[in-house]
């Protein structure tokens, strides 16, 4: 099967193995990621104001060219989801904001939220599911303990998102189930990183990643997975005791795909 | 409430889409923050402030860039308020004024790290300034 | 024009004949013109064979005569076009006969013509019409013969169908249809937009024309009722008495809301009216009114739904929001 | 309130017993005056009003007509004026696609509280027809005159 | 043609200030069917009502109107003066010319002008009035209690005292309900089962109550007075006759892994149980999820042990029918699942518990002993934290919370709290609360103790994450008045659920044509005045399946509802209100359209034969209207597309009839 997929600009440059991963998986699987055609940068955070409509412009690009092909818009950045979803969410619920967006964009047909947007890991509940992932696995990751982390972006607004219950989420842990490795659950999984503030804020970044690694790590995990490159970044960058890494590395792993370069 | 205090109130409430008085004053928001101690005023009081139109010194508070949208607040609030919404429509007010951008582009190599992603500049630009 | 013909609907009606599922049949046959196809029970072979016919002009809704003719011995054999389906549902929520003793064959319909149309194309002095593929020749006293093409002559009710789809059969003859994204509410729509004086002005000059005659009553499936309350002296609006009597005035507006929410659209009020009043105007504007306010219903697509007026939500909306709604002019 | 030989409407309402004919008395009760061109008939819940009354008293020469029943959710048999609400809902709105002044119909819920909303109701709803004087347009829809 | 007698009352000034009273005799002496018209200084009094009486008798009335004050005043009266001079009370019409007329105008002419309208409505109106007798139906003199809590079980005890036999259904394997799990109560800290189970005896030994417990109601059909019900029984596996209770079963049956439902699943018991030591009746049951017996025929201790022989091992679900009087819905409620809030980290943590696990935590017959302990480790607490309001007062999104108070929480958690500083003073109690709301006898004063004697930490804000660390519950919420945000390292949090209906109650409602509010309350027929009564005749409520309630109020309700059915059962026979509707056989389609609308279902539907004028005969469904069950609201009446629907007393001849008067 075929679906839209939308990279984002971190995938390009400091995420490159996100989205590498998640390609070579996807294939693996059976389905075919289609970028679109000069797919631009989604702005990394939604505008929650209902005014705003420069800055939605081009979720909206990338959700009518799914439109057109009449296929599900798929993405793996945990930013680049939040932000086109909620724009999809607002398209469809927010007249005003949607006439708006229409009339601007000119084009023939107006866009109504039609698309379906999946993330990645919803991609492999939903639609290929997880005993399929199950059945693709070569290398067994059994025994390992690793835990999920979220963040905010992936669960919440959970009206919006509605990926999962947004206190107590388990597709992340599902998968880590289905690759054969133990699931760590704990508390901070869903509770902020810092974002953007590392930039003007180290201090403050620093404080709310190491509660998520420190957490995750007594409660005896191995290794973090996250969706989110600047979720990433913050986790490592703030002295986590255990690796971070891409789920999809780590599915690429299992799937034996992940070495497929240097054969 | 003067006049423009009243329109400065009544253009947040539009394009933040939140009604204020539906706030219970529970503080489940301000329990909930992540972002709590580096806040001089707390998304509870946000939701208050706006309420009864003492928003001139939300305007002036550094509290409007550290909220991160985390939207904890939003999803766990029992009374459908979302102060997120709220936070972001004030900051909104506030940088779209001539020259009031938080955040500069020129401000930006200082802040640089090799490791950093892109996401991490263009959403700081996205809500620090306009 | 129809993709069935006439003979399949005899063969099918011969062999639930002869196999003893019925013992008479509901069709047409032909009355007095060539366009004026009229209901019939037929009980025998040969009689269905000499008279029953099935072409453009077949338009008569059988679903009402299923109430008499399901009191009677034995099983009838009734064919359902699309919209006479739903009055057939209709009449079955109603719990107006009984369906055991009906064979309902569906059939598919490609839309009835109107004979006034002909009559506008052709002239006057129609002698026969022949239906022939998508056209009908017209043979009159005067000219020599006309083809006319059947889109041309369409009745207003198919031109705007609502469903191809026939919703209630025991058999099916030739393809089910789809419901369609119909015009209907188009001519609503544009009373609706002219102004108050306008809309008055419309409607007196059409229901002036109105003589009494009760057809577009004794037609409709959803007028079913042991007594019609016209008729009933202890209704308050019994007809027949002095001229400026309550119901001579308001006698449409009474009938269309008798049937609101149980009306399916079929357009037979306004085929039969001698005086060519759109009495369909009417129940489409109950029907619209109804979609817009308390979600789209069709009467009929299903047996047993709750019909809206014997239905509410406790956030339905207030009558003054309902007219301001259901008026354009000012929308 | 009126002056006499000016132009007065006829107004028919129509009252549910356990709500708004209790306001009604409540109005009298506290002497809050409205025109005597109002003259109420008691039904026992306003889903007792057929629309064929409505139409009859617009026909008999009344220039409006309004229903008063419990609030929604109020009413004492639980889920009348829901019904009432529909049909009249449905019937006013196509008296006004028949060209019939939309003025000319109301239905409020007025409880056996509210004797001062019964009288504004009907001093408003009063001013409101008189405004548009007196109803020929129902009272024969077909113009045979 | 009706004979008719006018009766105008001046009401002193009242009506004869504004209104020409002569006059309006005098006009109304000419309408069609009035034989009599006279005015009076005060019709209501013995005079006014001697002068109807005389008048009624001498010209032979059939029909009278009487013009005065409102038929919400005085219609009784003039009703009963025309039945004790042998006309039809139902042949009295009133024109209101006082509430209607005489107050709300000044103007003489004005008034008498309008007073004239009012009584030719009336008298066009009687002249279609036809005599009304009121049906009677039998009332069967036994009720039935749905539920076996308090409030079933007060409700019952009452009925049975005042001696009309009661029937108990309870769904559990014994009656007792929510209280029976209760540890102390507030505002008195009385022992839940003292006052508790003394009643649950005098159920038990009341030779008017029959308990049906482990059973369910499964069909109602009937009316006020003559209701038939179904219950069924279901097979418990023991013979309740036969059983002693002794207990042993309990302590020999081999399948010991099953929680305990009585402990909230805080401890296990055996597939053969008896919930707990007072249980009435107290006879084990059987889980057949949980028997291996049952499940794969292998085992049979129990019946080996029992002395008594009182397992039965093929016993079947059984129905019972039963005729009753009066209906009482006691189903009680439960505290709403922790699952959508797991912010507090309910299903994370076994140390996050619901005040109601609280109560079996410090119960002496719980799965602790009495003995506070953590049920992770069975250690000591030493800070514990509460939570006010979770899921209650929550509107954001309807699957989540619950929008109302649920009113009990407050004190039970001022309970709780003082209860632990009672009994641990080294424990530090936290209270988070929105709003402490205590109206209630002694309430406000018992939380100030808790707080000002026992320093139980009330902190005005909310908790916003209860993150599992270690050993701790690390609880992070804010404190408003200090606008600080705070960080709680707690052995123990208590969340105190909102409470909701018993899921059983919205299916018992649509049995009992009763009905409910968006939260699936019971919904009374009168908020104020009727507050125990359902809106459909013959249905009663008790306790918080109307509303959250404590116990203090639940008994009261519970009591005033015995009272209404005693009221009920007291009478042998039942009048209706003749002013029902009724089917013209003749006319009726049998669409339904009526039994759709109708709010009590008094109406269904029954095949009829009808003669044909051939002399034929053929069958026809037609409406069927109960008198006994009809309200008389009316809205079969516009529903009935034939017109064969009609209401007596207000029949649409009859409105039409009034409508053209005051077009006149």
């Amino acid at each position: 099967m075929k679906v839209t997929y939308f990279p984002g600009c971190t995938l390009r440059t400091k995420a490159k193995d996100l989205d590498m991963y998640a390609r070579r998986c996807a294939e693996k699987l059976g389905v075919t990621l289609e970028e679109p055609k000069d797919w631009q940068c989604c702005g990394g955070v939604f505008t929650t104001a209902r005014d705003e409509i420069a800055t939605k412009l081009s979720s909206v690009r990338a959700l009518k060219a799914a439109k057109d092909k009449e296929q599900m818009l798929v993405t793996v950045c945990s930013a680049c989801h939040n932000v086109i979803k909620q724009t999809n969410h607002a398209m469809q619920t927010d007249a005003d904001f949607a006439f708006r967006v229409n009339n601007y964009l000119g084009e023939d047909e107006a866009y109504h939220g039609e698309t379906k947007v999946l993330h990645y890991l919803e991609l492999l509940r939903d639609v290929v599911g997880f005993d399929k992932v199950k059945e693709a696995v070569v290398n067994s990751l059994a025994g390992k303990k690793i835990a999920a982390y979220y963040g905010c972006l992936l669960l919440r607004p959970s009206n919006v998102m509605k990926m999962d219950d947004s206190e107590n989420p388990s597709i992340i842990e599902d998968l880590i189930r289905a690759i054969g490795a133990d699931p760590v659950v704990y508390p901070y999984r869903n509770e902020c990183c810092g974002g953007y503030i590392a930039l003007e804020n180290p201090e403050s970044a620093k404080a709310k990643s190491s509660k998520v690694t420190k957490s995750a790590a007594g409660h005896g995990a191995e290794l973090i997975v996250t969706a989110c490159p600047l979720c990433k970044y913050n986790l490592e960058k703030n002295g986590s005791e255990i690796p971070v890494v891409y789920f999809t590395e780590l599915l690429a792993e299992a799937l034996g795909v992940k070495e497929e370069d240097n054969e | 409430m003067n006049k423009e205090t009243e329109n400065l109130r009544k253009e947040i409430v539009r394009i933040s889409g939140v009604n204020p008085v539906k706030c219970m004053r529970c503080g489940k928001c301000s329990a909930t923050c992540p972002a709590y101690d580096e806040m001089e005023y707390h998304p509870h009081q946000f939701v208050y402030m706006v309420e009864s139109g003492d928003i001139e010194p939300l305007l002036n508070s550094k509290s409007l860039y550290q909220c991160l949208t985390c939207f904890a607040c939003v999803d766990r609030c029992p009374r459908g308020v979302e102060p997120a919404k709220l936070v972001e429509a004030v900051r909104l007010a506030a940088v779209r004024k001539q020259g009031a951008n938080h955040l500069k582009a020129d401000d930006i190599p200082a802040l640089l790290d090799e490791d950093l992603p892109q996401q991490a500049i263009v959403s700081a630009f996205r809500k620090y300034s306009k | 024009m129809q993709k069935v013909t006439g003979e399949l609907l005899i063969n099918k009606a011969l062999e639930l004949l002869d196999n003893g599922t019925v013992n008479r049949v509901l069709g047409w046959k032909r009355g007095e013109f060539a366009y004026d196809m009229t209901p019939a029970v037929f009980a025998d072979a040969e009689e269905l064979k000499n008279n029953f016919v099935f072409n453009d002009f077949c338009g008569a809704n059988f679903s009402k005569y299923l109430i008499a003719e399901t009191r009677k011995e034995g099983k009838v054999l009734v064919f359902l076009k699309p919209c006479d389906s739903y009055s057939f549902n209709q009449l079955l929520t109603e719990h107006r006969f009984d369906r055991e003793k009906v064979y309902a064959v569906g059939i598919p319909c490609e839309g009835m013509v109107d004979i006034s149309k002909v009559k506008k194309a052709a002239g006057d002095g129609i002698l026969d019409i022949v239906c022939e593929n998508d056209g009908l020749v017209v043979k009159t006293l005067y000219d020599t013969d006309k083809v006319i093409d059947c889109k041309e002559v369409l009745a207003e009710r198919c031109v705007s169908c609502k469903s191809r789809k026939c919703v209630a059969y025991d058999e099916l003859l030739g393809e089910n249809g789809d419901v369609l994204d119909s015009s209907r509410f188009d001519e609503v729509e544009k009373l609706e937009k002219m102004t108050e004086d306008e809309r008055y002005a419309f409607w007196q000059n059409e229901l002036s024309r109105c003589i009494r005659c009760n057809a577009c009553r004794d037609v409709c499936p959803a007028c079913t009722c042991e007594k019609c309350v016209f008729d009933n002296p202890d209704s308050g609006v019994e007809n027949k008495a002095v001229s400026d009597s309550f119901e001579e005035k308001m006698f449409h507006i009474i009938r269309a809301f008798h049937v609101a929410g149980r009306c399916t659209d079929c357009g037979e009020c306004s085929r039969v009216c001698p005086q060519h009043i759109p009495l369909h105007l009417l129940n489409r504007k109950f029907i619209k009114d109804i979609n817009e306010f308390y979600g789209d219903y069709q009467a009929g697509a299903e047996v047993g739904s709750r019909a809206p007026l014997v239905n509410y939500t406790v956030d339905d909306l207030e009558p003054s929001e309902a007219v301001q709604k259901g008026d354009a002019d000012n929308a | 309130m009126q002056v006499k030989g000016e132009y007065k409407p006829l107004i028919v309402a129509f009252c549910c017993n356990w709500c708004s004919y209790a306001g009604a008395d409540l109005a009298g009760n506290n002497r809050l005056n409205y025109p005597d061109n109002v003259k109420i008939i008691k039904v026992p819940c306003s889903c007792r009003v057929n629309p064929m009354f409505v139409l009859r008293a617009f026909q008999r020469g009344a220039d409006g007509v309004i229903l008063c029943g419990c609030h929604p959710g109020d009413c004492h048999y639980t889920s009348g004026n829901y019904y009432t609400r529909r049909r009249m809902a449905l019937l006013f709105s196509m008296l006004n696609y028949l060209g019939i002044e939309k003025e000319r119909t109301r239905v409020e819920w007025v409880s056996a509280a509210e004797g001062a909303k019964f009288a504004a109701t009907m001093n408003e709803f009063t001013e409101a027809v008189a405004a548009l004087g007196e109803n020929k347009r129902l009272e024969d829809l077909r113009c045979k005159k | 043609m009706q004979r008719i007698g006018v009766f105008v009352c001046w009401c002193g000034s009242n009506i004869a200030g504004t209104v020409d009273v002569q006059a309006v005799s005098e006009a109304l002496k000419n309408e069609p069917g009035v034989v009599f018209s006279t005015n009076y200084q005060y019709m209501c009094s013995q005079a006014g009502q001697d002068i109807i009486k005389n008048a009624i008798k001498e010209h032979k009335l059939t029909g009278m109107v009487v013009c005065s004050c409102s038929p919400r005043m005085h219609e009784a009266t003039f009703r009963k003066t025309a039945a004790a001079a042998g006309l039809n009370s139902y042949m009295v019409e009133i024109a209101n010319i006082r509430e209607q007329c005489s107050w709300v105008h000044k103007d003489m002419q004005i008034g008498t002008e309008k007073a004239i309208i009012l009584g030719k409505a009336a008298i066009a109106k009687v002249n279609l009035n036809a005599p009304l007798v009121p049906g009677e139906s039998p009332v069967t003199k036994r009720a039935l209690v749905i539920g076996g809590g308090i409030a079933g079980i007060q409700t019952a005890l009452d009925i049975a005292e005042a001696g009309f036999p009661v029937d108990i259904v309870e769904t559990k394997p014994t009656i007792g309900g929510k209280m029976a799990q209760l540890d102390k109560t507030f505002p008195t800290l009385d022992c839940a089962a003292c006052i508790l189970t003394p009643k649950m005896v005098d159920v038990a030994q009341n030779e008017n109550i029959r308990i049906f417990s482990y059973s369910e109601v499964t069909e109602v059909k009937g009316f006020v007075g003559n209701f038939d019900v179904k219950i069924k029984k279901k097979a418990r596996y023991v013979k309740e006759d036969v059983c002693t209770g002794c207990g042993l079963c309990t302590e020999k049956c081999p399948q010991k892994k099953v929680p305990n439902e009585f402990n909230l699943g805080m401890d296990n018991r055996r597939a053969i149980y008896i919930p707990f030591a007072q249980a009435v009746p107290k006879v084990a049951t059987i889980d057949p999820n949980a028997c291996n017996m049952l499940k794969n025929g292998k085992c049979g201790v129990c019946a080996k042990v029992c002395a008594a022989g009182a397992i039965d091992y093929k016993q079947q679900d059984e129905i019972i029918e039963e005729k009753y009087g009066a209906i009482v819905a006691a189903t009680g409620f439960n505290p709403i699942s922790m699952d959508k809030f797991d912010e507090y980290a309910y299903n994370q943590s076994k140390d996050v518990i619901t005040s109601l696990e609280f109560e079996r935590l410090t119960n002496a017959a719980g799965p602790s002993a009495g003995k506070l302990i953590r049920p992770s480790d069975g250690k000591h607490p030493h800070t514990i934290v509460f939570v006010q309001c979770v899921g209650s007062r929550c509107a954001a999104c309807a699957e989540k919370g619950k929008e109302y108070c649920s009113k009990i929480c407050c004190m039970y958690t001022a309970k709780h709290a003082m209860l632990t500083r009672d009994k641990y003073p080294d424990t530090e109690v936290y209270v988070f609360y929105i709003d402490v709301r205590t109206p209630g006898k002694n309430f406000d004063e018992f939380y100030r103790r808790a707080v000002e004697e026992y320093g139980v930490h009330y902190i005005k804000g909310m908790v916003g994450k209860v993150a599992p660390e270690g050993d701790k519950l690390m609880v992070q919420a804010s404190d408003l008045l200090a606008n600080k945000q705070l960080h709680i390292a707690a052995d123990l949090v208590v969340l105190a659920a909102a409470i909701e209906p018993d899921k059983s109650a919205r299916p018992l409602a649509t049995m009992l044509t009763a009905s409910m509010d968006t939260n699936d309350f019971f919904t009374e027929a009168h908020p104020k005045l009727r507050p125990v009564e359902s809106p459909t005749a013959g249905i009663f409520l008790s306790g918080a399946c109307q509303g959250p309630k404590d116990i203090p109020e639940t008994v009261s309700q519970a009591s005033a509802a015995a009272a209404k059915v005693i009221g009920l059962l007291c009478k042998d026979k039942l009048t209706g209100n003749p002013c029902v509707a009724h089917s013209n056989e003749l006319m009726c389609n049998g669409c339904s359209s009526c039994e759709r609308v109708c709010p009590y279902g008094a109406i269904t539907y029954i095949d009829k034969e009808f003669r044909m004028p051939d002399r034929t005969t053929r069958v026809r469904r037609v409406a069927s209207v109960n008198p006994a069950v009809c309200q008389g609201c009316g809205a079969c009446t516009v529903a009935c597309p034939s017109g064969a629907m009609d209401l007596n007393g207000f029949a649409s001849k009859q409105i039409m009839a009034e409508v053209d008067a005051i077009c006149k």
